[in-house]
């Protein structure tokens, strides 16, 4: 029973969902479990956040290694969401002025603006930017030419790497333009339209189908991982 | 020596990295742009738009793309007011309005302040669902967007009144960080609707070789990554005079650095295989 | 171990310097300040008495100076029709200096604290995280600490007013929603939604010990859902559509003159054998041997040719994500780059550099 | 006041078609010149199997196609469905422009015409209440419009002149419609209205005197009881008078249906062959019936092109379909039976391979590179007593990746319980960690470790992305784990954990669907699994011979790929070398039917 139903669900959901995209009049379903899937994950917050808490609160009851660091998460989490679920200095909508709740919670001036533009903002993107320090550190590691295929790899990507900027034009520039296909800019777009075009197009032939087999061994209930213990 | 580059460190990198964007920045380098034809192909798309159609730009981004994504927004948002079109501004991401606040007002509050909102430009805001809301809106805008973000029915929305749906527009224009954006609205948007719906793209790097399959057919123009905004930025400040204006050269601005850090990357790639072939002869003697 | 500590203590000290040295030595104000502009906002409800709904317009607009109400001073309005408070624009040094020189006793751009504060923890987390790349150190565990609880609180709560508030409770509530939350709400119960509610309440079973097994009921739903919906649209999308965008003629002639085109046949060419030979690198059945294994062998070119075009592309987008965060440094934050012109002009970084020159001969 | 109902019937029939006639007559002389062949035998019918929005149309070519047909322009009636308002504001905002083109003095005309535009843009067209307001404004436009056009001087650009008739013409076309829905509401028409208003207005004038406007509805009761009932039947009279007018001109109406055109084609090349084609309009109601005609038009090419000169077209007489069509929605979408047919075939298969699994047949499938590292990774981090780091991306559970990456997680789950290994498992998303939670419990289970299981480790950082990298990176420092598995969706995070991975040694297993970050993973990671073998890593790791059988399933969906492809390069280069019409409908069919 506690294994049947869920496998029942899953059956259900999924199939009903794969008719009704043949049907004109249901074609909308899946929009509507795509908006219900939000609710549900919106919900889920607060186990997710409850963990969160859970997991930083015995830290610090606990006094483990590095339990300060837990407090500022804490402090952190707490004051962002007081900030957004009050509203805090966030002005009301200029329809309706006399009514404190209606204006938006990420309103410039606002307290969760602030914590979006000077906290959010630098933090993640700042973690974003380190990439380029890795993306250096990756090519000087990784790209060698132990074999062909590493060629391939790291040839494509040094005339990309070329052709994408003004350093193309030092290179090839001086090229005739009945030669122009040999521009290091040309070069680049060829690789672009037709190598990377055909690539792709099988990576993406390729995943359709996994995915396809994938859905279909959870309809089927051939693949039951994520519904927890006991056989059955 | 050897032994040095051999054992390299990867922070002797990291700093070399930071010195190859750093210093560019500093003595403020930049270098001339020469736009490629899929530049060319999105100023044409938007230049040859009558005076005053309808554009739908789509911010699907947040500020962790902004230093690519950016610039193409300023100055798609600067070359359609340019043009007097209406601009219907939307987002697929949670972060897109801000993003498109910024744009307005650096953009349109400044250089254009005769433009009236909801006359001139629109904030529809951020709907959740992904493609979802693609699929709705290419027939069906009310449906989602009952109000813009400023809680305006739509009804009351003077530019609003007359249009139904995506198919209305006359240009989409999508400016995209990842998931959900291109590539959704090539394939739930353009694809279902290909003779209604036009559209161009700008786009991360990550994101760009992605979207080439669909070009020429389902997307007109693409602006792959800070070349691609470069590039475009140039084509708008060469057609509408903007060389004094230094807010619609960040893209070519930032050329500098990123060609500087591209020759390292290639001088980096050269020397890890330097590296290699010593050490492969080595081994081979031993 | 010590040597290296001491020398960080030097390096810090010297920057904390640096940084005062800086902020101290502008003829205006401390570098990374923020200003604003003050822009008041009035709004009056112009309603007639009887209506029940107010109806709000802004005191300043032109739409104003159709009623009677607003052509006395915005403070003679009785209280509750009136309402108003300072909203603050971003500006710049640059204008408020402008504004400073012609109207000091009425400028509306003014410094702000809250923002310049932000500017320097913005500037600080920068420093923070960038610190990882010489070692893990306590700097960077504050950022990372700070940024796990930030956005966790933050998509939380973008997860209750875009999502909970709309969509749940404004489907199933509305009059109740619009009385506090959206106003402009008109719309009328759809009782549906009463679905992912109770499916939500399940899933939160799961804290109840008891309670668990009947958290997978949801779960399973979203489960099969999304492999329903998957199915058919990753075939839909990117099977079928790729395969009809590489049905395409291996030899082509140039519509205009119909002579043979042989750059596009070409191309045309290598585009179907690289569909083709990466496909049989998926192959599962066959193991790569023979002319199977050269045709995969041929397929894992394509991919590696692929994957260095990506490769390339993405590098650029990286280094530009770098260079906008150098960028706020130097600019935002340090004031020593202006490339926007938003300050005053640029001797200043002159004057700052000589004065450090000169404070260290 | 009866005036503005002779108003009506006179924009109704003859005079601005007169005048519109003389503007255009005089922008092409000689229009006689040229006579265009009309189309002929346009038949429309209901696209079957579909949602019921789309109608088909055929015709025979016209006489002379290609060289005296530049392309054929598609007319549909005008629906009295909602695209009415639509028109309508098109044709005044339309107006709108000209006059600011113009520049014509903001005079009494113009300021109607923004009356109008500001009416409908408050208020909304739909609003009864304006009703009454909105069209008379609108008629003094148009009137003062007239007006203007036959007063001004020759001085005037000639193209200004045309481009304004034409664009009374459109107004003239959505007038009547709009009031025709009107009409079918069964609300006061526009028309009743001012009927009535003409019976009342000269009776409370006299009772009101001049200014009856200001306070008529208030003293209402101070007119006699006598003339109020008079009054009322006569506005009743009026009413019925008016609305048997309407009736009338919505008759008449039906008889002159309004066409909006809606599209110019052009034959293809093999239609042009046939001598026959066909267009699908689309976007339409399933409530209206609609009628279509078509005409074939010639442009003549423009020898010198000057500013603002328009090109000169001959229009040929329509071709016209008799009877109304109503598109109809049926119960199949009949666009998606090819999709549902590989659906079938790839899903059969699948299903077809598993049963054959199950009954003891060993499928045999060629071995993947990265799985057997799956097991030395979990094994070195006993050995070396560190954890294990999986990571099923950064999606929530409606992504299959996240789905694949839990099947993933597993097997390893099971094989890191066996060795006694420790597994931690940091979420991006509330469900993910339920989920994952479920997995990892039943593994434990099944490795008969239920004990060793500790909910803890399998927990959620927070939802943004570079949050959750900042956490991990630091982690992964920290803890140093032995192994790291990033199974499922990726983004830019992709090389951050990869070389944060690298740079502590550990051994690192990747998968994912994410074409754009497969590179960084190819080039940081020891093994990755590309794209489709990251959703066969499932089946092969949990060794069961059912889930090979998927794997067989797959393989025919590629086979029938190969097929394709060949099939329809193979043709569409026969057409493309013969040229020939049959083919190339093939091709057409290839594409657009059976790939669709």
């Amino acid at each position: 029973m506690k294994r049947t139903i869920p496998l029942f669900l899953t059956a259900i959901g999924g199939f009903v969902l794969i008719i009704a995209y043949y049907i004109p009049h249901t074609q909308g379903w899946g929009e509507v479990a795509a908006i219900w899937f939000d609710i549900l994950a919106a919900i889920a917050f607060l186990l997710g956040g409850g963990n969160l808490m859970k997991i930083h609160l015995k830290k610090i009851s606990d006094h483990k290694a590095g339990w300060a660091y837990s407090v500022i998460t804490i402090i952190a989490f707490l004051a962002t969401l007081t900030a957004g679920l009050g509203k805090v200095f966030s002005p009301p909508s200029m329809q309706y002025p006399d009514m404190a709740w209606s204006g938006s919670y990420r309103e410039i001036g606002s307290a969760f603006w602030w914590l979006f533009e000077y906290a959010f903002k630098p933090l993640t993107a700042t973690m974003f930017s380190m990439l380029a320090f890795y993306v250096a550190s990756a090519a000087f590691r990784a790209f060698r030419a132990k074999n062909f295929e590493a060629i391939l790899l790291l040839g494509t990507a040094f005339i990309i790497l070329l052709g994408r900027t003004a350093a193309a034009n030092w290179v090839t520039g001086w090229l005739p333009e009945s030669w122009a296909g040999l521009k290091l800019e040309n070069v680049t777009v060829t690789i672009m339209q037709v190598f990377n075009t055909a690539g792709n197009r099988a990576i993406m032939i390729g995943i359709a189908l996994g995915v396809a087999a994938t859905s279909l061994k959870v309809l089927l209930g051939v693949d039951r991982s994520y519904l927890g213990g006991g056989k059955g | 020596m050897f032994e040095f580059f051999q054992k390299l460190d990867r922070r002797w990198i990291f700093l070399a990295m930071f010195l190859a964007v750093a210093i560019p920045i500093i003595i403020q380098l930049d270098f001339e742009e020469t736009p490629t034809d899929l530049a060319h192909r999105v100023f044409d798309a938007i230049e040859n738009l009558p005076d005053g159609s309808r554009v739908l730009l789509s911010f699907d981004f947040d500020p962790a793309s902004e230093g690519e994504l950016k610039p193409m927004a300023t100055s798609f948002v600067y070359h359609c007011a340019a043009k007097n079109h209406k601009m219907y501004i939307m987002a697929l991401w949670p972060v897109g309005p801000q993003m498109a606040d910024d744009t307005i007002e650096n953009v349109i509050k400044e250089d254009f302040p005769h433009m009236q909102y909801g006359h001139n430009y629109v904030n529809l805001g951020y709907k959740s669902g992904y493609e979802g809301v693609i699929k709705v809106i290419v027939t069906n805008f009310t449906e989602l967007y009952s109000t813009d973000t400023r809680g305006t029915p739509w009804n009351a929305i003077p530019m609003c009144t007359g249009v139904e749906s995506v198919q209305d527009m006359d240009l989409v224009i999508n400016i995209s960080a990842g998931y959900a954006g291109t590539k959704e609205w090539v394939q739930y948007a353009v694809t279902a609707y290909p003779d209604q719906i036009r559209m161009v793209a700008g786009c991360t790097g990550v994101q760009a070789p992605l979207l080439y399959p669909y070009i020429p057919h389902q997307l007109e123009g693409l602006l792959g990554a800070i070349k691609g905004a470069a590039e475009y930025e140039a084509l708008v400040v060469e057609k509408y005079k903007l060389e004094d204006d230094p807010k619609y050269h960040e893209g070519i601005r930032r050329m500098g650095p990123q060609l500087v850090a591209h020759l390292l990357m290639i001088f980096l790639i050269i020397l890890g295989n330097v590296i290699f072939f010593i050490e492969k002869k080595r081994g081979g003697r031993r | 171990m010590k040597k290296e500590t001491l020398i960080w203590t030097i390096v810090m000290l010297l920057g904390a310097v640096v940084l005062v040295l800086n902020a101290t030595l502008r003829q205006h104000g401390p570098a990374g300040s923020a200003y604003v502009e003050a822009v008041p906002q009035r709004f009056v409800d112009v309603s007639d008495p009887g209506e029940i709904e107010p109806y709000w317009i802004s005191y300043d607009s032109e739409e104003a100076l159709d009623y009677e109400i607003c052509a006395q001073p915005f403070a003679d309005i009785p209280a509750e029709k009136r309402e108003d408070w300072i909203r603050y624009d971003q500006a710049t040094l640059g204008k408020y200096l402008e504004e400073e020189a012609i109207n000091p006793a009425r400028n509306p751009y003014q410094f702000s604290l809250s923002r310049t504060i932000g500017i320097w923890i913005a500037a600080f987390f920068t420093l923070f995280i960038f610190s990882f790349l010489y070692k893990d150190n306590p700097f960077y565990k504050i950022a990372e600490s700070c940024v796990v609880g930030v956005t966790a609180a933050y998509w939380m709560v973008v997860g209750f007013w875009d999502v909970i508030v709309p969509n749940l409770l404004g489907k199933l509530f509305p009059e109740w929603v619009k009385l506090w939350a959206i106003p402009g709400l008109e719309e009328p119960p759809n009782y549906w939604y009463a679905v992912p509610l109770v499916l939500g309440i399940l899933l939160l079973m799961r804290l109840s010990p008891k309670g668990a097994w009947i958290s997978r009921w949801p779960l399973a739903f979203v489960i099969g859902t999304t492999a329903g919906m998957r199915l058919t649209g990753f075939l839909h999308a990117d099977f079928l559509s790729q395969i009809r965008n590489t049905v395409i003629p291996v030899i082509v002639f140039d519509p205009t003159n119909g002579s043979f085109d042989w750059w596009a046949s070409l191309s045309n060419i290598i585009i179907v054998v690289g569909v083709l030979s990466a496909l049989v690198y998926f192959f599962f059945s066959i193991e790569h041997k023979g002319v199977v294994g050269k045709t995969a062998k041929l397929g894992i070119w394509f991919l590696m040719v692929t994957f260095g075009a990506a490769f390339g592309y993405t590098v650029m987008g990286r280094i530009a994500l770098f260079a906008i965060r150098l960028e706020f440094l130097f600019d935002d934050w340090l004031w020593l780059i202006d490339p926007i012109q938003r300050r005053v002009p640029i001797e200043e970084v002159a004057l700052l550099w000589s004065s450090l020159s000169a404070g260290f001969i | 006041m009866m005036q503005e109902h002779t108003l009506r019937k006179l924009r109704l029939l003859a005079p601005v078609i007169m005048i519109a006639g003389a503007g255009i007559a005089q922008a092409q002389p000689d229009e006689s010149e040229r006579m265009v062949h009309p189309p002929v035998d346009l038949t429309a019918r209901d696209k079957s199997w579909d949602g019921g929005e789309k109608i088909t149309l055929t015709w025979k070519l016209a006489e002379g196609d290609p060289d005296n047909v530049s392309f054929y322009r598609v007319y549909r009636s005008l629906t009295v469905a909602p695209l009415h308002v639509r028109e309508l504001h098109d044709a005044v905002s339309d107006l709108h422009d000209d006059f600011e083109e113009l520049d014509i003095p903001r005079d009494q005309l113009q300021q109607c015409i923004e009356n109008v535009l500001q009416l409908m843009d408050v208020q909304g067209i739909d609003d009864h209440a304006d009703l009454y307001e909105y069209t008379r404004e609108l008629r003094h436009a148009r009137l003062s419009m007239e007006r203007w056009i036959q007063a001004t001087s020759p001085t005037n650009a000639e193209t200004a002149r045309i481009q304004i008739i034409r664009d009374l013409d459109k107004l003239d076309d959505a007038i009547p419609t709009y009031e025709a829905q009107r009409e079918d509401d069964d609300s006061e028409t526009s028309a009743e209205k001012i009927a009535m208003m003409a019976v009342t207005e000269p009776v409370l004038q006299e009772i009101f005197g001049d200014d009856w406007k200001e306070d008529w509805e208030e003293r209402i009761e101070e007119i006699p009881q006598d003339v109020r009932f008079q009054l009322l039947e006569d506005r009743d009279q009026a009413e019925e008078q008016a609305e048997a007018q309407v009736a009338r001109d919505v008759a008449a109406l039906g008889n002159q249906r309004r066409y909006k055109s809606i599209e110019d084609v052009k034959p293809e090349e093999w239609e042009l062959h046939r001598g026959k084609m066909s267009y699908e309009v689309e976007k339409l109601d399933r409530r209206e019936k609609y009628w279509f005609k078509v005409t074939a038009v010639y442009v003549e090419e423009m020898q010198d092109v000057g500013e603002g000169a328009i090109p000169r077209e001959y229009e040929s007489e329509p071709a016209m379909t008799v009877a109304g069509v109503q598109p109809a929605r049926q119960w199949f979408d009949g666009v998606r039976f090819p999709l549902s047919l590989y659906v079938l075939i790839v899903c059969g298969a699948v299903m077809i391979y598993i049963q054959i699994a199950r009954s003891g047949k060993i499928l045999k499938v060629r071995t993947i590179a990265g799985l057997e590292a799956v097991d030395e990774a979990v094994g070195r981090a006993t050995e070396m007593g560190r954890p294990i780091m999986f990571i099923c991306g950064i999606q929530d559970m409606n992504d299959i990746q996240t789905i694949a990456g839990l099947t993933v997680l597993s097997r390893v789950a099971k094989t890191a319980a066996e060795y006694d290994a420790k597994i931690e498992v940091p979420t991006s998303r509330s469900l993910v960690m339920t989920a994952a939670r479920e997995t990892v419990q039943a593994a434990y289970l099944e490795a008969g470790r239920p004990d060793a299981y500790n909910e803890d480790l399998i927990y959620y950082v927070t939802d943004e992305q570079f949050g959750f990298v900042a956490y991990l990176q630091g982690t992964m420092a920290r803890e140093k784990p032995a192994a790291c598995f990033y199974m499922g969706t990726f983004f830019a995070e992709s090389l951050i954990l990869a070389e944060t991975g690298n740079s502590i040694g550990a051994i690192q297993v990747a998968g994912t669907a994410m074409p754009a970050q497969l590179p960084f993973f190819v080039a940081a990671c020891d093994y990755t699994l590309i794209g489709e073998e990251f959703f066969a890593a499932s089946a092969y790791l949990s060794g069961a011979p059912e889930q090979m059988g998927s794997l067989k399933g797959q393989d025919i969906g590629k086979m029938v790929v190969g097929i394709m492809v060949i099939i329809g390069v193979a043709v569409a280069t026969l057409a493309s070398v013969t040229g020939s019409v049959h083919l190339n409908e093939a091709v057409e069919f290839i594409r657009e039917t059976m790939l669709r």
